[in-house]
């Protein structure tokens, strides 16, 4: 199983596989939103988490067709649900990469993004904790989306219409915990739903991951 | 004609918005019912 | 015999068949009278004459969530005892659902203009209703993109199931998020939030009204998608001999 | 015992049965190679005894864990060079020698190209030696010499001599000749599924409203 999570980093990271593209899109999608809003700290700070977290949600969007699609082309997944692996860990294993390749250098990067957004300092803690708790989750629901749309020629618009809806309930526990941080408040209760959303998302998607793959392989 | 007061706009909007969503999905329900009916007819009866 | 063998097509044609036209009868009688009864109601001392919007928002917003009920449960009985007329008509309740849910949208906004002063507000309601139609546009598109019928019934059942799980959190989170002016449900039964009896037997004839005509859509639609299988069907069998 | 026993199978494509009734046994040592016309179902029975379909009516009876599958795509990651290809497969399928699956299929000289440099043949022989780092005895191979010249036809039915030697077996389909004249051969043809609706449960929405 270390196998298939390390080919993976190995592929996203070699030339070709689209590493750091999520970060760079993250930082254009933040550099963007001053222009848009106007560059006065008062019209920043307040929308800061809210940019910061649908700019993480979109840029998590763009790698997920990957997810499966390669592997579905080359005949890779044929091969692997023949594998001693059960296609549920494949596909848990397969987001959890999606996850250190892109989730991570996201909340690595998010809390320089939160400075060019006026972010108040003390809220850039609850930003990192925010992110590295909801992040798996897009990644996990994302793996769900993939295998849903793996076998379609043109999924990838469907892959976001299908996959966004699903995103609510993290999108939004995850701007509560940094507003609540930033204005000092206590923000353990949505910590702990977040934490909640996540460790479901993780226990339960899997297996409806593993049966849209069987689906899309017969 | 009844006397709906200053909100008589807004009463006849949702009225008018909703009827005429309702005679959409009607229309749309029974003028696909109605070609599906004709095609399978026709393959049915050229072979 | 058991209640399955009306999952057999040509059975379901049948009944279908014979049903439809007293069923379409008595939807078209209670729905529209069921408006034109609640159009005719008098004035609301507090909210005027926008109370007659209710004959149309809250059936509206019931049906759109007891669509998406229904076409959980049909994709289930898919899921589980594999009746194919069962998957399809989980496919032809998700248009009738979305409607339903834009008209309980749209009525909600007209109304909320002059009751809230403002066209959309961010209410849980309103916003869970948002949410709630984006799950039917996907489940629809899901179906319209996959062209081989027994993977396209199989993905969007378990997209339904996903989905549904994901609608009740959401609906939790978004209560969490924002509070809300949208009063409470309609037709509430604790003591002293009674609606007038006035407005409440035609709301109940427009409710009727609204599910019946779901299921003489729903009926009809299911028919169109049978036909349509059996057409693409026979051309699958002519091509393959 | 038998490596893999098939009883009565029936399989769909399209959702429409496509053969019917079909029955054999392999053993260790044997080979079976599977004929018919275009679009009859061998690729549909071979995928279905790979596990990676169901069967519409039938029994299909093999150890678990038993199957290598090889199909069209040979399932190569074009950035990866050919050992860590071959590497990854073995760990996945657990163990399995790497250098003798290269000397075999005459790729020791190709090991560290990455695997985009790779002729079309080339990659072909690379998709044939993971078979062997897989450890399966039982060999389900979707036409596997296309793209192959005679020289690797002829190696290529080496390999599967040698397999069926070690105590394996191998389940093909193909059009061509692949020399392996020990091989029992079962043409698909008489098992073609009758037109008409069958009793019991529909492969599919195409049979289920026909």
């Amino acid at each position: 199983m270390i196998a298939l999570l390390k080919r993976d980093l190995a592929l996203a990271t070699r030339a070709g596989g689209g590493f750091g593209l999520a970060v760079a899109f993250f930082l254009i999608l933040c550099a963007l939103v001053p222009f848009g809003v106007g560059p006065e700290t008062s019209a920043l700070r307040p929308i800061a988490p809210g940019i910061l977290w649908v700019g993480a949600l979109l840029s998590c969007l763009l790698s997920l067709d990957r997810i499966f699609a390669l592997d579905h082309e080359d005949g890779s997944l044929d091969l692997l649900a023949t594998a001693p692996i059960p296609l549920e860990a494949v596909t848990a294993l397969k987001a959890l990469a999606h996850w250190i390749t892109t989730g991570l250098p996201l909340v690595v990067a998010a809390p320089v993004f939160g400075i060019l957004l006026h972010l108040p300092g003390q809220a850039t803690g609850w930003l990192i904790v925010s992110l590295l708790i909801g992040t798996p989750a897009l990644s996990m629901l994302g793996a769900f989306g993939a295998a849903i749309t793996v076998g379609l020629r043109r999924g990838g618009l469907l892959l976001s219409l299908l996959v966004l809806p699903l995103y609510i309930p993290t999108l939004i526990f995850g701007t509560e915990i940094i507003r609540r941080g930033a204005e000092g408040g206590d923000p353990t209760t949505p910590i702990l739903f977040l934490a909640g959303i996540t460790a479901g998302v993780m226990a339960l998607v899997p297996f409806a991951a593993a049966a849209a793959l069987r689906v899309n392989l017969r | 004609m009844i006397d709906l007061g200053k909100y008589a706009g807004t009463v006849l909007a949702a009225y008018g918005v909703s009827l005429l969503l309702l005679a959409g999905i009607v229309w749309q329900s029974w003028a696909a019912n109605a070609r599906a009916r004709r095609e399978l007819e026709k393959y049915e009866k050229n072979g | 015999m058991s209640i399955w063998e009306y999952a057999n097509p040509v059975k379901f044609m049948r009944v279908s068949g014979a049903a439809l036209p007293w069923l379409a009868i008595a939807a078209a009688v209670c729905t529209l009278g069921g408006i034109a009864w609640g159009f005719l109601t008098p004035e609301d001392y507090k909210q005027g004459s926008t109370v007659k919007i209710v004959f149309l928002h809250v059936p509206a917003a019931m049906m759109a969530i007891n669509i998406w009920v229904m076409m959980l449960i049909a994709s289930l009985i898919w899921l589980i005892r594999r009746h194919h007329v069962s998957a399809l008509a989980a496919k032809a309740a998700a248009p009738v659902g979305a409607v339903m849910t834009l008209i309980a949208l749209a009525t909600g906004a007209i109304w909320g203009q002059p009751m809230w002063g403002t066209w959309w507000e961010w209410d849980p309601r309103l916003t869970s209703f948002l949410i709630l139609l984006l799950f039917y546009i996907g489940y629809i598109a899901l179906w319209s993109a996959i062209e081989d019928p027994d993977s396209a019934a199989d993905l969007t059942g378990v997209l339904c199931l996903v989905g549904s799980v994901f609608a009740l959190l959401s609906r939790y989170a978004v209560l969490f998020w924002n509070q809300g002016l949208h009063q409470g449900a309609s037709l509430s039964v604790a003591p002293g939030e009674r609606m007038s009896e006035v407005y409440r037997y035609p709301l109940y004839v427009s409710m009727l009204g609204f599910l019946l005509l779901f299921l003489v859509l729903v009926l009809v639609r299911t028919r169109t998608e049978i036909r349509r299988r059996r057409l693409a069907a026979l051309q699958a069998r002519e091509m393959r001999a | 015992m038998s490596l893999l026993a098939v009883h009565d199978l029936a399989v769909a494509r399209g959702g429409i049965r496509a053969v019917e009734g079909v029955s054999f046994t392999l053993d260790a040592g044997e080979a079976l190679i599977l004929r018919g016309p275009n679009g009859i179902g061998k690729t549909t029975l071979l995928r279905c005894v790979a596990g990676l379909q169901l069967a519409v009516d039938g029994r299909i009876e093999m150890a678990e864990d038993s199957v290598a599958y090889a199909a069209h795509a040979d399932g190569l990651k074009a950035a990866l060079t050919v050992t860590e290809n071959l590497r990854f497969w073995a760990q996945i399928f657990g163990g399995g020698n790497v250098e003798q699956a290269l000397t075999a299929m005459d790729l020791t000289a190709l090991a560290d190209r990455p695997a985009a440099a790779l002729s079309a043949g080339q990659k072909r022989r690379l998709g044939l030696a993971r078979l062997m780092v897989t450890g399966r005895p039982l060999w389900v191979l979707d036409e596997p010499t296309v793209s192959l010249d005679a020289a690797s036809v002829e190696r290529f039915a080496a390999l599967v001599r040698a397999h069926l030697a070690g105590g394996g077996a191998a389940l093909m389909a193909t059009h061509i000749d692949l020399g392996l004249g020990e091989a029992r051969v079962l043409d698909l043809t008489p098992y073609r599924a009758r037109p008409g609706r069958p009793p019991g449960r529909p492969a599919g929405f195409n049979e289920a409203f026909a």
